[in-house]
């Protein structure tokens, strides 16, 4: 008979509401009739009510792993394993879902089969990261449940000072504002640096997002220490018909003030007969009046990336955003992948050379200052990179004109690249 | 014997490859979709070069799943759509068909079994949220409970679409964030510098890692009574919580200490303004499960004071940008006090250095 | 007869061109038969020929003043004085101008006859900091010069670590724009404090600088330490009519670009009919559209000051422009001009007791924290100071609840007064 | 005997009274003005709400001016215009007279004796100018001399109103730079650390004082050839030059190192944006005395790619703001290089954070 449950007069509370309930699922898995798990969600339950009772977290981590993987679980121990016994080993795997989130019912039903054998039937879809946790399995159990879910096809992710599971927006799959295959990139860069998630060996994590455009649904700039935003060269797409329909729907001045107003460049003007130009010199591609009118506008054609490096969260020196480094690189041909790859090889060696121990590729960035990344890494200054130069006279400028040299040399190379392009068109 | 068989070695098959279990819809016109539109909140019209139509579904989940709910949302894929769903990256489903016609009994399916349809367009959406007392070693409280009494209150704004744009809401159960930026976001906020357990010290932590991991160098070696120990000067002390994860003794979290800050104006997206950090509005807040009331309240007041006055397009801190942050704190009548003046890094540029004023 | 001219072939090149010369008015000066200064002038124009040739400047500095006062004189002697012995002595006596650099003919021509007794008949009208500068004294004539400008009714303005000259724009006087009596009040706070001004004893210098209106033509908020810009709390002035005339003549088109699409908060919003609706709450006083339609657009009729405090220049730790301090203080009534004054006092203590030496009140607060400077003179915190509140998570926050309590007593007190007031208006 | 007079005692009159000197006009509607207008370059039109006119002409001066010229102007002033005049901000002078029909000659009259009209409106204003060679103890270049030799080549948009908005120039002779922010500025840079002359430190340098002025601390005491002194640590030293004044043997001008850098985007007025720094554009520009032509080419491409491109009303900075850095540096073939990076307190707000990018 099924084993007695723990009161749980605070968690009981969150069964009520429209939202589903988390715990109504617990109690499921915590009740079910001679499910292995049964035991373990139980206790689960109970220490969950007693932290909720005493505002306090009781989990410590500890070191497991699968067989031939360094990292990828996240071992959690119980402090109160006395009051709780079966669940005083609750792990989570971090498991690499389908780029792009896509799944067949089969392949649910498959991951369930799986944890309802050997872990807790407990899933979280997905951890912030991008990776489906199965959360809850004993130290014994972590090898079978990895297992089986390898041969099903999944890996795991990462976790510890590693490469980790990364992100691709919906993109290609279900937008018309994709610029570049998510999915191509999304699996290409990861699949090139597994031994890097596997087998943490970083100074501290490195984490990959892939969004198809500037709207960065996966909150890369932000998320990632190396964000692959789609974006495009050209002139975007207009359809003027389709923008005097829009005004004509919702009247000059609603047009005036919610998107022509609202261009962060001043790129849009509305003509007196509803149609509208775009500069597209001076468009930024942010996106909005894209947005706005899906039907009138849509990005060029000359389609490509835009890479920020340097994302992370809170810890140590605070927020940081990723920075422009390579402001457009086009992503079509496989040799465009490649360059990709071994471009994001480049940051991989020297943040795993230079970085210091638990610091951030953003944070190394800001140690050193930027141009000596960009020495480091090959990558030529750009004014794509900045706000705005520099507003400090603090400065030497003895090698003024050599660094000078080095911009006009480049401009040259670029014009004798186009000519003899264009010469070769002919 | 099985003793002797040698341990399995893994296949690094990395990454899934995503197209075996794709919508066949959306495989067919991968990278060829021209526009989209929605029919109504939680509904999404795709419409492809080629003419092929695809019709989505977005309904919210508790995220933290048990099989059963899995198992559920499966069956209704296969009855009631076409065997293939995705997640969002806010841990929505999605249901794909190749009909509108589908649609609707998908939706009443859907909700008869108690999943909300909506979180599409200027709809708050699910509230990306993080691990706490469920899993985390070092929580200051939890993150699906949190999530889950908040989405209670904001059921209706996940299932329309009246909000000036779309809310993104995150929380976060300590001081790491791993929430991300919000519109909105809840996070733990430390309200002292840790107190140090000196009995455990000794045994449990790398001492040097630590003090090298405090941003501001208030860590130092001590001797406390004949032990080799820590101590923290709290002139110094910015109360980050960074020396926690690799030193639990350094017991920053306290039942009562610990209390909860509100953040507005975060945003990821590079529609319109670049994207920005969020910044604090209100702190203070009790922990105060299994529902936080406190909590709740301070953001739907800042939530319906975003929705009612905000303009079509305008995000959370775009629109406090336009109005100004003295009338958003009129708005929300909330306090500001010494506490918003930042004084990290760079906190210069967070002056107003002009003689534009709002009145 | 006049004394020999130096060779100045390189000066010379600057008697071309149609700009007017300075070398000219030098030169005419060396060669003013008899006047007292010839020789002096001559042998400058030599020192600045040998300045041209070698690059290099010859100017060391010293100590020379008036009886009584410290300050107010710029002391140079030559370094090549071998060479150009009669410009040895070559002192800038700093005096203050009219508020508003107002002059009748006859006060410029007493200014000319003193000058051309005592002086080089070098002046220069003015000085980047506001002052009077009458350049090239012998350390014996200064006392002199000064006695007889003094008596004119002039006074010396600042140098060295003291209360500097100010300056304010033409404001009440010829510009309709201007919010509030600028020489009134610059008038009242310079002369409230010539002790600091022409006895050193501050840390370092002290700007003042008044603006009417946020156009500030005065660069105050870069260029002072205390900068008083006018403003207006209540709706602007609006003449519809003239709005349509505007648009009419320059067209919906170019209204939309120049005007609406320009104003930072998008509070103007073109209507149908061609007048327009001012979003007056969120309007920040920039004063562009104001500019641009001079006849239609001015401001409200509730005036007052804007206070930003700690602007300066590049040395030390960079530039900075003022913060606001005071968000609004109204400045009609002799009251008004107290509370200024008294505001002024509270600031310049703070500086003289708290400023290191040679540091200006920028790099004080910028040193001690903005919420230390405002305790310190007694301002309570005000969103308005910010662009916006902190995005650091670096906070302790055990006061929180004190703090917040200051704010709502703060708040309750004005509804409080307010309704005193409707009361009494009753 | 006249030794034994006592000196006088000043009075201590402080800001002198303008309205004694002021044009009657402007006294009279002293704040009570209603609109304004331009005639043309260099006039102005004030009306006053009691329909009092007032019509100005601004001229440009030398600034630097021997008694001569200034009794000419007074002269002009009593016979053309109405005894009264003032100087702006900038060193012109402004002529006021009741009646239009007085503005004609006045101006006539100005011309004929080589005082442009003009500085009014969308004009490149005369160029706020410091002292160097001239006066200064510390200058790297001279200031009324730059100023005359780029006025000259400037002549024709003072005095005409073409550009897309008034244009601010300033030059600074040293790196302390007391002319302040322009829309273009010409400062000195010093190009590498002070050579210190250790002869001289010993009899004229507080030397605790010059250490503490060193905003890195690059300034260290140290013992040469038996005589205290000091030394420099080049790979701290910003070149900032704060040293110099206080110390002169911290000689961090020479004849040749010492150039000249161009700035833009400096803005004081809070019109539409908010008050802005200069941003440097380009550095190593030879300190080339009488005429500095190197330095009014770029000021002039500068300037005439503004004029071409710029929108009306758009400022200098503005205007680069929307059609960003890279399109700056192509329309100017300016270089773009890593001292172009910022690398000083708060410079990560200088980095492109965003997919904003101009193609
Ligand atoms: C599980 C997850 C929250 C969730 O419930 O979704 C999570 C959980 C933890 N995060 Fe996180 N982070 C998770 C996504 C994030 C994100 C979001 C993202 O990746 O987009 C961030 C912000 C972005 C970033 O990388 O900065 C994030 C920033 C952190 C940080 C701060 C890193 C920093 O440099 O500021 C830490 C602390 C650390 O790494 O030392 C951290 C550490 C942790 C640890 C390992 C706490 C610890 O040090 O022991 C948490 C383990 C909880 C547990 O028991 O499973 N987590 N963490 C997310 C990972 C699930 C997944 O793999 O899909
Ligand atoms: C499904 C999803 C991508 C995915 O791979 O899972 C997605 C899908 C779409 N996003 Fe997104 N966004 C998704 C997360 C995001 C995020 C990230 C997040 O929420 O954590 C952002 C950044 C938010 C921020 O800035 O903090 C995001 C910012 C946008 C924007 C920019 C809106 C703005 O004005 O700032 C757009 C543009 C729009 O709404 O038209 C957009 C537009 C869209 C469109 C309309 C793109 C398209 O043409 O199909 C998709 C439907 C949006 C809708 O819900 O109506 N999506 N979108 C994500 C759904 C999350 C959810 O379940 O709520
Ligand atoms: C004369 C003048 C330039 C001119 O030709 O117009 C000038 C000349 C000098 N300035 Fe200045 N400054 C002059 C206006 C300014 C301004 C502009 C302003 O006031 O609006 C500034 C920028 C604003 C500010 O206050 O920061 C300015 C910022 C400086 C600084 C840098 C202060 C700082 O904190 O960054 C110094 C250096 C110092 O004070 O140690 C300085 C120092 C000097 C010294 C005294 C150099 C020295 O330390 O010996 C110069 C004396 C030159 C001489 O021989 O006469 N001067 N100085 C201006 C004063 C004339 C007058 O009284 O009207
Ligand atoms: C006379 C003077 C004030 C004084 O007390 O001397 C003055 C007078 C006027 N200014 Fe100014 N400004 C004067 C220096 C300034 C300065 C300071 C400076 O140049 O050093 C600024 C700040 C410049 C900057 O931002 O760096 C200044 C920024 C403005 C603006 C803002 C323009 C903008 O869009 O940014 C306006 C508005 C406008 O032009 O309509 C303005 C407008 C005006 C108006 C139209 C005000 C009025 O209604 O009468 C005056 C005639 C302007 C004209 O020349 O057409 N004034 N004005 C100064 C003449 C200087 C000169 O001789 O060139
Ligand atoms: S990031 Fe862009 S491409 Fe990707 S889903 Fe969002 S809108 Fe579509
Ligand atoms: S995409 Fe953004 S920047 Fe480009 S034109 Fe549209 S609104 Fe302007
Ligand atoms: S936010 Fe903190 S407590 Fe919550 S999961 Fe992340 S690390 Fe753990
Ligand atoms: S909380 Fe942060 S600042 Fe305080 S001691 Fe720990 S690491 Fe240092
Ligand atoms: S600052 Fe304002 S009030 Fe003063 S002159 Fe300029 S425009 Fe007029
Ligand atoms: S003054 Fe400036 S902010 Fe106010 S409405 Fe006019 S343009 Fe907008
Ligand atoms: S800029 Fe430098 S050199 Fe020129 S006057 Fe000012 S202090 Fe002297
Ligand atoms: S130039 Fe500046 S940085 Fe260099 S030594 Fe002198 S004061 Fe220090």
């Amino acid at each position: 008979m099924a084993k007695k449950q723990h009161k749980t007069d605070l968690l009981d509370q969150l069964e009520d509401g429209p939202w589903p309930s988390f715990v109504t699922g617990l109690k499921r898995l915590a009740t079910d009739e001679g499910k292995p798990y049964a035991g373990m969600m139980t206790d689960l339950l109970g220490q969950l009510e007693h932290s909720y009772e005493t505002r306090t977290g009781y989990w410590k981590g500890g070191t497991v792993s699968v067989y031939g993987y360094g990292g990828g679980i996240i071992p959690r121990f119980s402090e109160v394993a006395d009051k709780f016994p079966e669940s005083k080993e609750f792990h989570t795997l971090r498991v690499q879902p389908p780029a792009g989130m896509h799944y067949s019912t089969d392949l649910l039903r498959q991951m369930c089969d799986i944890w309802e054998r050997h872990g807790s039937g407990l899933i979280a879809l997905h951890g912030q990261s991008g990776d489906i946790m199965f959360q809850g399995a004993t130290t014994e159990n972590v090898q079978k449940a990895f297992d089986e879910l390898n041969e099903v096809g999944f890996d795991l992710g990462g976790a510890g000072p590693a490469l980790r599971t990364s992100m691709s927006c919906v993109g290609h799959a279900r937008c018309e504002q994709s610029c570049y295959d998510e999915v191509r990139a999304h699996r290409t860069i990861i699949n090139n640096f597994l031994d890097e998630m596997h087998r943490p060996a970083l100074p501290y994590k490195f984490k990959f997002k892939f969004s198809g455009c500037p709207n960065d649904c996966v909150n890369a700039i932000h998320r990632s220490d190396f964000a692959v935003i789609g974006t495009w060269r050209d002139d975007m797409q207009v359809d003027q018909e389709e923008v005097k329909n829009y005004v004509a729907k919702v009247g000059r001045k609603y047009m005036i003030d919610h998107v022509i107003a609202n261009c962060p460049t001043r790129s849009l003007s509305l003509n007196d007969d509803d149609t509208m130009d775009v500069d597209n010199k001076n468009c930024v591609r942010c996106m909005h009046c894209i947005n706005v009118m899906t039907k009138a506008l849509s990005p060029g054609k000359d389609r490509g990336v835009t890479i920020l490096i340097g994302g992370k969260r809170s810890l140590k020196i605070g927020d940081l955003m990723g920075t422009v480094i390579v402001p457009f690189m086009r992503l079509e041909t496989d040799e465009d992948f490649e360059k990709l790859t071994e471009f994001a090889e480049t940051v991989i060696d020297f943040f795993a050379e230079n970085a210091l121990e638990h610091e951030r590729v953003g944070e190394t960035i800001d140690r050193i200052g930027l141009s000596n990344f960009l020495e480091a890494v090959g990558v030529e200054v750009d004014p794509n990179m900045v706000n705005h130069p520099r507003t400090s006279s603090y400065l030497r400028t003895d090698d003024w004109d050599e660094e000078a040299q080095k911009w006009f040399r480049r401009k040259a190379e670029k014009r004798a690249a186009k000519q003899a392009a264009s010469q070769a068109a002919e | 014997m099985s003793e002797a068989v040698q341990p399995r070695r893994p296949n690094e098959t990395g990454v899934m490859d995503p197209f075996p279990h794709m919508h066949p819809l959306l495989k067919k016109n991968y990278g060829d979709w021209k526009w989209h539109d929605r029919l109504r909140p939680g509904v999404l019209h795709h419409v492809a070069h080629g003419g092929d139509e695809v019709w989505t579904v977005r309904a919210g989940t508790q995220r933290q799943m048990d099989v059963h709910t899995i198992r559920l949302l499966c069956d209704i894929a296969d009855e009631y759509a076409e065997r293939h769903v995705r997640f969002t990256s806010r841990s929505n489903i999605e249901f794909m068909v190749s009909s509108e016609a589908q649609v609707a009994p998908l939706i009443e399916k859907l909700e008869a079994e108690g999943f909300p349809v909506g979180g599409t367009g200027n709809s708050v959406s699910m509230i990306s949220h993080t691990q706490g007392w469920l899993h985390c070693d070092i929580p200051g409280t939890d993150g699906s409970g949190a999530a889950k009494a908040l989405m209670d209150q904001l059921y209706y704004e996940f299932t329309h679409e009246e909000m000036p744009n779309r809310v993104r809401i995150t929380t976060s159960c300590c001081q790491i964030n791993c929430g991300g930026q919000g519109d909105i976001a809840i996070n733990v906020q430390y309200a002292k510098p840790p107190k140090i357990n000196h009995d455990l010290i000794a045994n449990v932590c790398e001492r040097p890692a630590v003090i090298a991991r405090c941003p501001v160098a208030a860590i130092r070696p001590a001797m406390v009574n004949g032990k080799p120990s820590l101590e923290v000067d709290e002139k110094k002390c910015i109360c980050c919580g960074a020396c926690y994860p690799p030193c639990p003794p350094m017991q920053i979290n306290g039942p009562d200490s610990t209390k909860l800050a509100i953040w507005v104006g975060g945003k990821h997206s590079n529609a319109r303004s670049k994207p920005t950090f969020h910044k604090l509005v209100m702190a203070g807040l009790p922990n105060n499960p299994p529902r936080w009331p406190e909590v709740a309240e301070v953001v739907k007041t800042i939530l319906y004071a975003y929705k009612e006055n905000a303009r079509d397009w305008e995000r959370m801190g775009e629109w406090i940008e336009r109005i100004g942050w003295p009338r958003f704190f009129e708005l929300t009548d909330l306090p500001f006090t010494k506490h918003h003046l930042d004084d990290w890094h760079g906190a210069r540029a967070s002056l107003n250095a002009s003689a534009h004023i709002h009145f």
